[in-house]
């Protein structure tokens, strides 16, 4: 993977906003519960950071995988999981199935807007009864003239109480459930459309995660993505890029831990030496770095391999499961080194330790990856029934 | 370690006070930063549970030290770690010096209250400086006629803000580290005592814990628990018991998410079958339970050595460690069957996940552990190779 | 768990014929491929080693279970996992069910040879075909006038070139397969009985561990050990005293091999300082040795249990299990620390790492121990099927 | 690092020289004790195996490292470590600094037939008192005329039992430990080298490991590659080279003993279903496969980084790293569940798991590496705090 002058001037730009208009009020959004998206996606959207590899005549940039990549990785600067998280669906888990099979009317609606920073965007696939389990989702939508009417609700929904549309994934016909769903954009703002509450979470504080409900909704046929019935289709490409993100994402973040971690330890004496001299403590933070740079090159790989029009299921999967894997140890054992210091609310490695639990849960389950990979080795019984 | 139909008993007089007393009130409780210790213990008080192995004389049971492992066990039972923080060091933490070494006079002035849940009790030893080097607090008490003049400051103090008094580990001479220090009763209205902060956690959110300093305050010397130079030596027992009950509590605290885990994924259906059916999850599932079993035996063997008046420091530490260690293990493995619902704020295995992780921390690193027993086997580097 | 003078007797005795009758010979056994199992046995069973919780009817100690506990704790000291294994088959793997349930004539004519040590045993249980599935087994003992004719084959059979009999488990009936089986001693003399071969394992090199095959054995049904079609039943509880015995006698060998380590790491110098100050090395030396007294622990606890006459199922599973994760461990950290010399073929270190593999493997894997705790929590599927 | 027509070319003619001449030798070469190096590299020198990234003029063919890495990675297809590790000695190990600072002379003479596959070479590094510690090598060569006098000992030579020559590396000054040694070329053959004996090993039992001592051996001071003085500087660059090669060795290996599970428990039926529907067994081959990808992306970067001339120490050493700790952990959870099966000598999974086992130690055992990437990372304490 070889980056150029390109990369870089992204890197920067993303940076320069993280460190004056994020970070800096990192603590109060998490204290509020939520953090200011349409502010900030105003902001990412201004400096062109949220279409980086989308179309264009939508206002992206139109530059391939690679470059969003980067930008992912670059998030890992934030002093927070949840802010990173926000932006995440925003460009890589509720656009890019708009982005690539929506009618120009319906991208210039909801796209462009939502590539400009004016609107925010939510992903509607979780439900109460179907986490993992996507195929079996219970909400409908049912033509009436030229209407869909929707029934049913969401679960999980991150930006949902903020977003102004949501990707929503629902049964709109009968027959086998890989094949009855479609992606439709439902404005939030919609008769019909209830936000129940605002999940109260170990972690991701600052992010607002949404239960909602759906009665009698009425949305114009013409906000359906694609075709009718491709919803499923469509939402696992759309899987692909959201694990990939959320791997690379978490990269960044635990490089800083570690670092962080290391300046801490290179600080504070015990037994009249600094604790980092403490071989368990230096080897150990080594062991981390060998497995971030093991995720690093995965998704730079996989990356590749996209880029190439390779299939990269296996590899993204891959990735997400190492990732979460990962996170959960090097919160958990950078954690250890701070001791009591490390065990405050406010400290940013507890945030950290919060925040990342979600990893190995959220977007696909770790053991969601692993069925994906037993499926993709031809080991998994059903693979083979 | 024999039970008897006794610590049958007392498991069930805890179980019947924790299903009516506290585990209703926990989520208030967590709400609201801190459980009302005063109101709370006065109930384990008058059940007798807060001095089963103390002494007769002073309100307490008089039975061995094995009871006192069945009430850390049994408070595993409630619903987040900060109640049973807090008993612990009520119980197990604050008392154990003052029930052994204290006079008469003094316990009865502040023993026998604390053992009928009249006061709330909280120990003084870490520091800002001092976590694991308990050696090197700074803390310091000179004699100024029959009183003691404290100046300094403790650190991650548990029922700071509720308590009555604090076991105090100061130093009271210059002499040698393991010398010069002696543990004082000190009641927490006198003057000069100021709480700085309640201190806001990753977790044991229900808990109190303060940051204390102390500016020229005085109390009297016979609040001196036993000989005054001997606090280090007391402390460091103290510690093993501490360690004891560390190990105990965890225990059926384990049981109880891995339990609560059992009944979930039982319930939750994905991809059709219960979750589960999923070897990965029962298999998974069993290997945790058979570690809850190993470090139980180890707990109960340790109890079996020390009523037997062996010295247990290499056990007990290893119980610390293990448990630690364990409940980290559990909590991440049980929270992942849990998905989603795990991860909301209220979920009992994320308020465990978060209460457990101060295992491997609080009471002695593990790291602390290790260096107990790399020495005790004879394998620590002479200091200047560490 | 509070040990007797008795207790400490039987360890003494038991460590001196260690010292004396084996472990000068190790190397050598381990080179030949075989120890002399009756030479050794005849050692053991003149003090009375062989017989100590077995009626004293038959020339046993007729003591508890603990002191057989301490013996089997005790054979740690041997430099190999081969001899031990041998002497756990005689003691605790074949002849349990005999002691408990043989009719007289049949223990005077079996199990009292076999503790003095005149005769020498082996289990005949697993097969091709069923390992840890021994419900599944396919040799069959049919009824012919006075006798058994037994037909069919056994594998893994651990002592099984000198074995004087064998307790051997087969098919004496139809009906379901816990119901059909019956222990059978048989004598590996009779016409019929093959030794096929000798197998050529990874490790447990001084160990005989033979195929065997039966065509048209005859015994007398006098032979048959309590009730035909009780055989399951009492292999059950055979298993039981099994596992607790491949649990014990870990302990004392991992505890061995941290404290070898620790001292040749003390000597060895790198850097100029000893390896074990390392702080890397002297942790894990004191993590593994926490874990060891864990298995310690769980196995005293079970047989207290034992003794009180209560079900241990669950925890001599569980000691089994625990015992051959760490075994694993034990052997493959230690060995790190002894580097290059470590990896030598007569280092003890490297013998422990080939000879304790088996530990998760024999005797019912770490699966089938998972799967039998799993049963006892009420949470394997078959269990609430 | 993009893999081209070529690369999969090269990659063909390793599996077919595999499958032809190596495989189904192996089980006699492993009970012989050693496999035939000469009959063998001849093969591979005539299929151009041996100098794919070695000049031209020399027999080479001069292509990027990436093709190096290609052949180690290849060579995991052979059932069992020591013929990869005797292949690795030769291409990425002994020769590596011949190539790049050697005379033409001393090139014609040693690295062409090398490349040829007639001479067998061997690497003189490690020493009974110096594996990890590189620098405190004892071996010495003084300067006498215009010879080298060399007096020692060598320690786990690979391939020294049938080697034609030597890449030494001995101390040629007093000076700095990093600045007084040089690499000299030494044929086996000269007088005074004598092999002590052929080390019995756990495993690898294919491989010719030896202990060298050298009395007096006289070596003409024109075989010293590139500057004197320099040999520090020279291997510790080889073991750049030596590093990645360890971390493609391991990709196809684990893949090979992967595969062969999937394939042995899918057929093996236990309570009435293959052993591979077991989903702790599919998942946990799930697990492995991801970390050998992991592995796998991390390898062909850091060979990226290395052809765009940057400095790979650090992922190098994590590749060697993560390859020791990953052989181990697939060998050993794979051998489970091939049961007893696995448990036999010559199962491939048996020998993968002595021969593997290797992987941690050799080449800088895990403990070194941890140690470069500490100190590259700053962490490492000053001397006197280790």
């Amino acid at each position: 993977m070889q980056f150029t002058q390109e990369h870089d001037e992204i890197r920067r730009t993303l940076r320069a906003i993280i460190d004056r208009d994020i970070n800096p009020h990192v603590e109060q959004w998490e204290e509020d519960g939520i953090f200011p998206a349409h502010e900030v996606f105003k902001k990412l959207g201004s400096a062109g950071l949220l279409g980086i590899n989308k179309p264009v005549e939508f206002g992206g940039m139109g530059l391939d995988y690679s470059y969003a990549m980067v930008m992912a990785e670059e998030l890992g600067h934030i002093h927070c999981g949840s802010v990173p998280m926000a932006i995440g669906v925003q460009t890589d888990m509720a656009t890019p199935a708009l982005a690539r099979y929506g009618s120009d009317e319906l991208r210039r609606e909801f796209l462009t807007p939502s590539i400009a920073g004016d609107f925010v965007a939510c992903l509607g696939v979780s439900e109460v009864g179907a986490g993992s389990d996507v195929a079996s989702l219970k909400t409908t939508a049912r033509r009436v003239g030229g209407d869909y009417v929707i029934n049913g609700g969401k679960m999980w929904t991150t930006n949902g109480t903020q977003a102004d549309w949501m990707c929503l994934l629902a049964n709109t016909g009968e027959g086998p459930v890989h094949k009855n769903k479609s992606l439709i954009c439902l404005p939030m703002k919609t008769t019909g459309v209830q936000v129940v509450k605002k999940l109260d979470k170990l972690g991701m504080r600052s992010s607002d995660t949404a239960q909602i409900f759906f009665d009698e909704v009425k949305v114009p046929v013409t906000h359906l993505i694609g075709q009718e019935g491709m919803g499923f289709v469509y939402q696992m490409q759309q899987f692909q890029e959201e694990r990939l993100w959320g791997a690379i994402s978490a990269v960044v973040g635990m490089e800083r831990l570690i670092d962080e971690t290391a300046e801490y330890t290179r600080e504070r004496k015990v037994f009249g030496r600094p604790l980092l001299d403490n071989q368990i403590i230096h080897f150990k933070l080594a062991e981390f770095r060998t497995e971030v740079e093991l995720v690093r090159s995965l998704c730079y790989r996989a990356c590749e391999e996209y880029l190439d029009g390779k299939d990269v299921v296996m590899l993204a999967s891959m990735a997400k499961l190492k990732a979460g894997r990962m996170l959960r140890l090097v919160t958990d054992g950078c954690l250890q080194y701070w001791g009591g210091a490390g065990y405050l609310w406010e400290n940013p490695i507890s945030r950290a330790f919060r925040d990342s639990r979600l990893a190995s849960i959220g977007g696909g389950a770790d053991e969601v990856m692993l069925q994906i990979i037993s499926k993709g080795m031809g080991t998994s019984p059903r693979s083979r029934a | 370690m024999k039970l008897t139909p006794e610590h049958e008993a007392l498991r069930q007089t805890w179980k019947t006070l924790i299903d009516r007393e506290i585990n209703p009130y926990v989520d208030e409780w967590e709400k609201e930063g801190q459980f009302p210790a005063h109101e709370l213990f006065k109930k384990m008080g008058d059940a007798g549970l807060l001095g089963v192995d103390k002494p007769v004389e002073f309100g307490g049971s008089g039975l061995d030290f094995s009871y006192a492992m069945v009430c850390s066990e049994s408070l595993g039972l409630v619903n987040g770690g900060s109640v049973p923080m807090g008993t612990g060091v009520q119980i197990s933490m604050a008392t154990p010096a003052l029930a052994r070494y204290g006079s008469d006079e003094l316990r009865k002035e502040f023993l026998a209250p604390s053992i009928s849940g009249d006061f709330v009790a909280c120990l003084g030893v870490s520091e800002t400086g001092a976590g694991s080097d308990v050696a090197s607090i700074k803390t310091h008490a000179r004699r100024v006629g029959s009183d003691w003049v404290i100046n300094g400051g403790k650190m991650w103090t548990t029922n700071g803000a509720q308590a009555d008094w604090m076991c105090l580990l100061a130093n009271t001479g210059d002499g040698q580290a393991h010398k010069n220090k002696s543990l004082i009763v000190v009641p927490m209205k006198t003057p000069g005592i100021s709480i700085v902060k309640k201190l806001n956690k990753l977790g044991m959110r229900a808990s109190d814990t303060v940051q204390t300093f102390f500016d020229e305050v005085k109390v009297p010397v016979r609040h001196t628990i036993g000989q005054p130079g001997q606090g280090f030596i007391y402390q460091m027992q103290q510690f093993q018991e501490e360690r004891l009950w560390a190990g105990a509590g965890t225990l059926m605290g384990c049981d109880r998410i891995i339990n609560a885990t059992i009944d979930y994924t039982r319930e939750r259906q994905v991809f059709g079958k219960p979750l589960l059916d999923n070897q990965v999850v029962h298999f998974r599932l069993a290997e945790l339970k058979s570690e809850v079993e190993a470090l139980r035996s180890l707990v109960y063997r340790a109890c079996e050595e020390y009523l037997a008046g062996k010295d247990v420091t290499m056990l007990a530490s290893m119980a610390k460690l293990k448990a630690g260690r364990l409940r980290r293990e559990v909590n991440d493995a049980c929270l992942q069957y849990w998905g989603g619902a795990g991860y909301l704020w209220d979920s009992p295995v994320a308020r465990a996940y978060r209460d457990g992780r101060l295992a491997s921390i609080g009471g002695g690193a593990d790291e602390v552990m290790l260096q107990i027993i790399a020495k005790l086997m004879g394998n620590m580097p002479r200091l200047g190779n560490r």
